[in-house]
């Protein structure tokens, strides 16, 4: 395990209204790292952060490189891809087109203005991966919501992002396409740092390998699934009494 | 066109009618202006087929739209001349419709009857003048200005070439005569924002303005002026634009008692302008007024047919080489054609605008003017001259 | 109180959901159930009213609403809760609520009793609601329909982006309020312990067409499963 | 059909069709004076294939073409008056207008435009980096939507106004009266022919350019940007680069235009180029099909012969027919004419629903 | 000095002029996206309900009275029968709405030119608007200082209106998300013609203000257009507060730059800065974000 991203002493702030304040992340390859805590944490405005879309103090550091400061597609260049937590895929476009697009933004100006004759061995490669392979020539539009989600993530592997931030990758996803996704989710990460934000606890406890509460922008709790799940702090904000019965339905299921 | 073939006529007059061509704006900022013209030129082709046409032929019309645009205007020409075969056109307003019309005039060899005052210093071979060049009427109304005392002028005007040329011709005539130009601002064509230009004139204490605004921007111009309490006792307006149409829509409260240079007025009393005046009532309606372009083309019209008739052809060559001292009694007055440079007499008229709307003549060239549209006759103008 | 007959719809001329008949009865929970893209929204936005249908008919308490426009139907005691944590963005919160507080009696109440039941949002009524996190978007949304008082409440996954024990307490209200009388409820949901919890029969929906029916007792699951599965 | 046009034979049968029209049909049927005419519509067509690409698969609707094509016909017109002012009176001399306008020295800027090699490159250069700098400018701070909309036409407006404020380059009249063309005589019908064959040229070579744009990989990154702009950045593109480089395709093709209008119609004005003529480039475009390649050409030639055609006929109706268009196609075709091959079947497939369900 | 006073006074007034031909497009455009470019035609048919009025009751001050809630109307059902006819079946469409009612507005010139005539018509300033009062030496027009109060009155009313009422609350809602508002029990449709209406009013009643400095004939109305959506740019989408600022500033820019310069410069000067300014602020003055990827 290597480390991809080290995030130092992260603050946001709206207005005066402290969003993130204050967080140490470190991710590493080869693990699925989920970002837990309550509505309102600071989660996504962490992801935003990182990747460029909010304004923050402290550092990022990928492989060596200070991040903060850089323009939102100069730091997906350096390997930083994400999602969003409502599916953004080109829907005019077919899944192909969608992910040929997002395997180009190295390709020289030269290469840009012709056409394209075959679609580059990695995008073949990732429409099996994503299990879009039969719908490569489907405008991306009328895909359901969960197979644009995949798209999504398929995207962030052809252009060669090594680190992924996935703000809620499953929502609306079926029990089946959850564990889809889990299985697709470890896949990647054995050569890429995976970072998930999810309230979805069963799907955290089938796939985290490790897990990060925040709390009112804050670190409330680190570790394995189990260290956080019973840290009685992160049952009182978030998971609350039901999460026994969470545990329960998990397990009927 | 010397050296080729594509100016070839295709004029027809075998048959008993002569088609001529009426290009006027009827759509866009100029159809205010333009429509009237063409209400003229109708007018005048009506008397004189009445009267039984001309060489015996009747006069057929051939309308098109410049749609106050030059490069519609340069295309509606080229095809009144090469597709509707016409003898001669009758139109134009701006001189930028005038400029772009000229160079298609000449390359077909096609006549071309343009009835605006304007700014001079051109004098084509394929275009008859018969509005008023520069000094049948501007310099008449600085000569008019500095009779009754004036010292300091203020200019305002429209953003195009009259205008400007104008104000060259002002300025070079003040600088002679010892009149000082205390401002000269510009408006866009069109601009209704005369605020500032106002606050300007005011502050300047100038004896008077030499205003050549054009259509709308007139009407905020005289609003502002009027309302920050300047008059035509105080420093009145010497306009060159503005005439019987325009007033209306300015309010006679805000004008009354200003001047206006041109050649003819409404009120002029003569019997041809009562021949005139009436028969466009009886054509367009007893609330129609006549104002000068009017005048000029329907001028334009029997200038036309009478070189025509004494040419006895209606070919281009012979209409240029007739037209020296062709004369038509007009409601200002005799005009007369002067060959050389194709534009016409004209008797300059200061009017002041009275409470009924009308400009009512308050001094008169002696005798008509022969026209000199490159100011060789003024010495002070030297530095404006142009070789043509 | 709500009955779908041989409901066909979709969007521009393509059908998206073929025939499907369902009913809701008075102060029932009926969970819809499917895969991604079966049709399960596009079903729901037909109840409302934000789509047409192309054919059969949607009747509310015996009266078919087909053609009344989606604010009238609200106004019949219908309330909506969109997929995808929706919100008047530009509005705060507060206004947020006000707006569909408007007109009503007891409208301050009313945001009182929501507030009461999504704490979190009190602090942040003075905030522009597109500038929350999800979870509290989502939250904003069910409280605003449950401001209408509704008779008639459809719920799109309701508890997508929201945190566990939120979950719970939107589960027990829902439970609740249906218990009290008075509302029905039509809820489309993924998380199965949540729908069958909540609901009292179900129905799933597979490539826009009723695929199975039931009550959501002992077995249920399984044969949820095996309805979603082939 | 449209199939077929997808496939390389296609295309090179449709251009193979378009020029045997373009070369040989319409020089033979048409007089002097109506291929003269059609010279100056296929300027018009060339701004609207621009147009097409900024618009239809970019998505930012350039209401301010007309500066460009203004650029493009203001370079072209120097060079003609100098070279005029030159046979005239020698090398050095004062155009005429300047004159009347009383300037007796030539301008500076105007001396490189002798010559012809110098005027082509800036016709080619300067509009496209004008439009390359003031992209950079709007799109890289995100500008886009009605705001790029309404900007680019304030921008059309400026311009004219800062033109007509210029006596120097004609001013309100703008230049006219040119006797030369890079040496050929304007007055002799076969060069005004050649000049036809200019602007046909120039058409085919517009359209192929747009087509290769259009099929590479840039074309659907272009679509990308229009339908999801944000998406592209965090993909890695600079989104604002794919769109200038969109939005500088239509200003050359404008330019171009431009240069080939003023031999052709003999005046470039202020008129010509402000904020009404620049919505009107959009007309054609929008009735042809913003979205489709061949459309705009279609609909920029046919509004150009409808005007010319009705203004004949009916002067002031076509004030009532111009806005009519505009409402009707925007409103009830919003794909142009390109789009009703699609809707008659699409039409034909509802109302055999509607009978199904009925 | 004195001219100083005034120009700062002039720029003032040209900018509550702008203000009031901006207000009502800072409804329709600012807050329902709609570019009407016929708004122009509105404004111009304020005008000739102002010289209607005026040939009817002959009185010029009792006609300017009647004249501008007439003007609202006018103006007002002029939009609604657009919004009904056309911009309701292109909401989704903003740029084409552009066309479309630029369209419309070139037929409705023309309706004026057919019906009124091409030339200006004439419409008398009450008496009690005539001649200028003193202020710190500079003779400024009455008829500037009524327009500068309307503009003021209506600013304060229309922002008032969305800010704290019920009806301000649902505009927004509407223009913030459609089918939400629907299920919220709004009726879209009514709340869509209501805002139109009174963003169409607003153009007549600044119609009807404006012929007391400017001219009445088909084409006015079309100069104060581009200036307007450049207020509503300027100023950011939809705020009233935005709009107002940007009026006055470049209203005042205008005026002092033209006092140095031409009147055709500042015209253009205007553009530049805007382009200058957007590079600062790219949504304008003041504005709303959210957090969505659209
Ligand atoms: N631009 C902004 N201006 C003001 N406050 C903001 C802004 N963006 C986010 N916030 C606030 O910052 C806090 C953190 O939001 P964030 O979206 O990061 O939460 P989250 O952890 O992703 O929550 P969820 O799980 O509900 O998605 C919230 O209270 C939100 O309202
Ligand atoms: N606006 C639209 N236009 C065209 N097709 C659409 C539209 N919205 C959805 N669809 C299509 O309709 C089908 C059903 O979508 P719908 O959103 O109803 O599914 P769902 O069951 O709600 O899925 P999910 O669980 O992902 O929310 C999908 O194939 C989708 O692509
Ligand atoms: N000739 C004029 N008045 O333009
Ligand atoms: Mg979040
Ligand atoms: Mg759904």
């Amino acid at each position: 395990m290597t480390t991809a991203l080290t995030c130092t002493n992260i603050h946001v702030d709206f207005d005066g209204f402290k969003a993130v304040n204050g967080v140490d992340l470190t991710l590493d390859r080869g693990e699925v790292h989920f970002l837990i805590g309550p509505n309102g944490a600071g989660k996504t405005t962490l992801v935003d952060a990182v990747t460029g879309l909010a304004k923050y103090s402290g550092s990022v550091v990928k492989d060596g490189v200070e991040l903060r400061g850089k323009k939102v597609h100069h730091i997906a260049r350096r390997g930083i891809g994400r999602t969003f937590q409502t599916a953004t895929v080109f829907e005019q476009l077919t899944v192909a087109q969608n992910l040929d697009i997002a395997a180009g933004a190295g390709r020289s100006p030269w290469s840009l203005l012709r056409r394209r004759t075959v679609l580059p061995d990695n995008v073949v490669a990732v429409l099996e991966q994503i299990g879009l392979a039969g719908q490569a020539q489907t405008p991306a539009g009328i895909l359901a919501h969960g197979q644009k989600q995949w798209l999504e993530i398929g995207m962030l592997l052809v252009g060669d992002a090594d680190v992924l931030l996935l703000d809620e990758p499953i929502a609306g996803m079926g029990h089946e396409e959850r564990d889809t996704t889990g299985r697709l989710l470890h896949e990647i990460a054995e050569t890429r740092a995976v970072a998930v934000v999810e309230h979805d606890m069963d799907f955290m406890r089938a796939f985290a390998s490790r897990v990060t509460v925040l709390h009112a922008g804050a670190v409330l709790a680190s570790g394995s699934v189990d260290e956080v799940s019973n840290d009685p702090r992160v049952q009182e904000v978030y998971l609350g009494a039901s999460h026994e019965q969470e545990a329960i339905d998990a397990a009927t299921a | 066109g010397e050296e080729t073939a594509a100016a070839e006529s295709c004029v027809d007059t075998s048959g008993d009618t002569v088609k001529v061509g009426a290009l006027n704006s009827l759509s866009g900022t100029m159809s205010i202006s333009e429509t009237t013209v063409r209400d003229a030129i109708y007018l005048a082709v009506d008397e004189i087929n009445a009267a039984g046409g001309v060489q015996g032929k009747q006069i057929e019309i051939v309308a098109e739209d410049g749609a106050s645009e030059p490069t519609v205007f340069a295309e509606k020409a080229e095809k009144l001349i090469r597709e509707d075969c016409v003898a001669a056109v009758f139109g134009g307003w701006t001189s930028a419709s005038r400029k772009a019309m000229l160079p298609v005039f000449e390359d077909n060899d096609s006549l071309l009857y343009y009835p605006v005052q304007y700014e001079g210093l051109e004098a084509s071979e394929n275009i008859f003048y018969t509005g008023a060049t520069t000094n049948q009427q501007i310099i008449p109304a600085l000569d008019y200005l500095a009779e009754t005392g004036v010292k300091s002028l203020y200019l305002v005007g429209s953003d195009y070439v009259f205008p400007r040329t104008a104000n060259a011709i002002i300025n070079a005539y003040a600088a002679d005569k010892g009149i000082e130009i205390v401002g000269e601002d510009y408006a866009q064509l069109g601009s209704v924002e005369f605020s500032t230009i106002v606050n300007q004139v005011s502050a300047s204490g100038a004896d008077a303005v030499f205003n050549t605004l054009n259509g709308d921007s007139n009407v905020a111009f005289f609003r502002e002026y009027a309302n920050v309490g300047l008059t035509a006792e105080q420093m009145p307006v010497m306009s060159v634009s503005i005439a019987e149409e325009e007033v209306g829509g300015i309010g006679i409260e805000n004008i009354e008692g200003q001047l206006a240079a041109w050649n003819y007025y409404q009120t002029i009393e003569s019997p041809a302008n009562t021949t005139f005046v009436d028969a466009f009532k009886a054509e367009y309606g007893a609330d129609r007024v006549t104002s000068d372009p009017m005048e000029a083309a329907y001028n334009s019209v029997y200038l036309w047919a009478a070189t025509a008739e004494k040419a006895g052809s209606f070919d281009v060559a012979d209409i240029q080489a007739s037209a020296d001292g062709v004369s038509f009694e007009s409601p200002e007055g005799t005009v007369v054609i002067d060959g050389e440079n194709h534009h016409v007499t004209k008797t300059a008229r200061i009017g002041e605008i009275r409470a009924d709307g009308l400009l009512y003549t308050v001094w008169e060239s002696a005798g008509a003017i022969e026209p000199d549209p490159f100011l060789e006759g003024y010495e002070w103008a030297a530095d404006l001259q142009v070789s043509e | 109180m709500l009955r779908l007959r041989n409901l066909t719809c979709g969007y521009g001329r393509t059908p998206v959901v073929h025939g499907v008949d369902l009913e809701v009865g008075a102060d029932e929970v009926v969970a819809v159930m499917g895969h991604n893209g079966a049709g399960k929204t596009t079903l729901l936005r037909a109840v409302v009213g934000l789509i047409p249908v192309m054919s059969g008919s949607i009747e509310l308490d015996g009266e078919a609403v087909n053609r009344r426009p989606a604010n009238k139907r609200v106004k019949a005691g219908m309330a909506y809760v969109p997929q995808g944590q929706q919100c008047f963005a530009h509005l705060t919160a507060g206004e947020n609520l006000r707006l569909v507080a408007d007109g009503r009696k007891s409208g301050k109440a009313l945001i009182d009793a929501q507030l009461d039941l999504f704490p979190a949002l009190r602090p942040l009524l003075g905030r522009q609601a597109g500038l929350l996190s999800g979870g509290q978007r989502q939250q904003l949304a069910i409280a605003r329909a449950l401001i209408t008082e509704p008779r008639l409440l459809i719920l799109d996954e309701p508890t997508e982006g929201i945190q566990p024990n939120v979950v719970a307490e939107i589960e027990s209200t829902i439970v609740d309020l249906a218990g009290r009388g008075g509302l029905s409820v039509l809820l489309v949901e993924q998380h199965l312990g949540f729908a069958l919890q909540a609901a009292s029969r179900f129905a799933v929906l597979r490539s826009g067409r009723v695929a199975s029916t039931g009550g959501t007792g002992a077995g249920a699951v399984e044969r949820v499963r095996e309805a979603m599965a082939i | 059909m449209s199939r077929f046009f997808a496939t390389r034979a296609g295309v090179w049968s449709g251009f193979g069709a378009a020029a045997l029209v373009l070369f040989g049909a319409a020089p033979l049927l048409l007089s002097g004076f109506r291929l003269g005419l059609l010279a100056q519509f296929l300027c018009y067509a060339i701004v609207a294939v621009g147009i097409g690409l900024a618009w239809g698969r970019g998505g930012m609707l350039t209401l301010g073409q007309g500066v460009f094509f203004g650029m493009g016909a203001y370079l072209m017109a120097m060079h003609m008056k100098m070279a005029d002012a030159e046979f005239r009176n020698g090398h050095g001399a004062v155009p005429d207008f300047m004159e009347l306008a009383g300037i007796r020295e030539l301008p500076a800027y105007w001396v490189p435009f002798a010559s012809p090699v110098f005027t082509i490159a800036m016709i080619l250069v300067l509009p496209t980096g004008f439009a390359v700098l003031l992209g950079f400018a709007v799109f890289k701070r995100r500008v886009k939507g009605a705001y790029f909309a309404i900007l680019s036409q304030a921008l059309a407006g400026a311009f004219a106004i800062l033109l007509i404020g210029q006596q120097s380059m004609g001013g309100f009249n703008g230049l006219s009266r040119f006797r030369y063309f890079f040496g050929y005589n304007l007055d002799d019908a076969v060069n005004q022919q050649m000049l036809y064959f200019i602007a046909a040229g120039v058409l085919l070579v517009v359209v192929a350019v747009a087509l290769q744009l259009r099929r590479s990989r840039y074309g659907e990154l272009l679509v990308a940007v229009r339908d999801a702009e944000e998406r592209v950045r965090f993909l890695g593109y600079d989104a604002a680069n794919i769109k200038v480089v969109a939005y500088a395709a239509a200003a050359l093709f404008a330019a171009v235009a431009g240069a080939i209008f003023v031999p052709v119609v003999g005046i470039i004005s202020p008129a010509s180029i402000g904020i009404v003529p620049s919505i009107m480039f959009i007309l054609g475009v929008a009735i042809g099909g913003r979205a489709s390649l061949v459309g705009p050409v279609v609909g920029a030639l046919a509004v150009a012969w409808a005007q010319t055609a009705l203004s004949e006929q009916f002067p002031s109706a076509w004030t009532y027919a111009q806005g009519l268009l505009f409402i009707v196609v925007i409103a009830l075709l919003p794909g142009g004419i390109a789009s009703v091959a699609a809707l008659t079947k699409r039409f034909q497939a509802k109302s055999a629903t509607v009978e199904a369900a009925a | 000095m004195d001219l100083l006073v005034g120009q700062l006074f002039t720029g003032l007034s040209t900018g509550s002029i702008l203000l009031l031909a901006a207000l009502g497009l800072s409804l329709t455009f600012g807050q329902m996206g709609v570019i009407n470019m016929a708004h122009g035609e509105f404004i111009m048919a304020g005008c000739y309900t102002a010289y209607v009025t005026q040939q009817v009751v002959g009185d010029a001050g009792v006609s300017l009275l009647i004249a501008l809630p007439v003007g609202f109307l006018v103006g007002g059902a002029m939009g609604l029968v657009l919004e009904w006819l056309l911009v309701r079946h292109l909401y989704q469409r903003p740029l084409d709405t552009l066309l479309v009612t630029f369209g419309v507005g070139l037929v409705l010139q023309q309706v004026a030119r057919d019906v009124f005539g091409a030339p200006a018509v004439n419409v008398t300033v009450p008496e009690f608007l005539r001649g200028g009062v003193d202020l710190l030496g500079t003779a400024v027009p009455k008829t500037r200082l009524f327009i500068l109060a309307l503009a003021v009155v209506a600013v304060t009313v229309v922002a008032l209106v969305l800010r704290f009422t019920a009806a301000g609350r649902r505009i927004r809602a509407v223009v913030g998300n459609r089918d939400l508002a629907e299920t919220a029990g709004i009726s879209s449709r009514a709340v869509d013609a209501g805002t139109f209406f009174i963003g169409s009013g607003l153009a007549g009643v600044a119609g009807v203000a404006l012929t007391l400095i400017g001219s009445t004939s088909p084409t006015t109305g079309q100069s104060y257009l581009v200036d307007a959506f450049l207020v509503v740019v300027a100023g950011g989408m939809g705020r009233i507060k935005g709009a107002v600022v940007a009026a006055v500033a470049l209203g005042t820019f205008q005026a002092v730059f033209e006092t140095y310069s031409t009147a055709s410069l500042a015209k253009v000067g205007v553009f530049v800065v805007i382009v200058v300014f957007l590079q600062l602020r790219p949504q304008g003055l003041f504005t709303l974000r959210t957090r969505s990827l659209a």
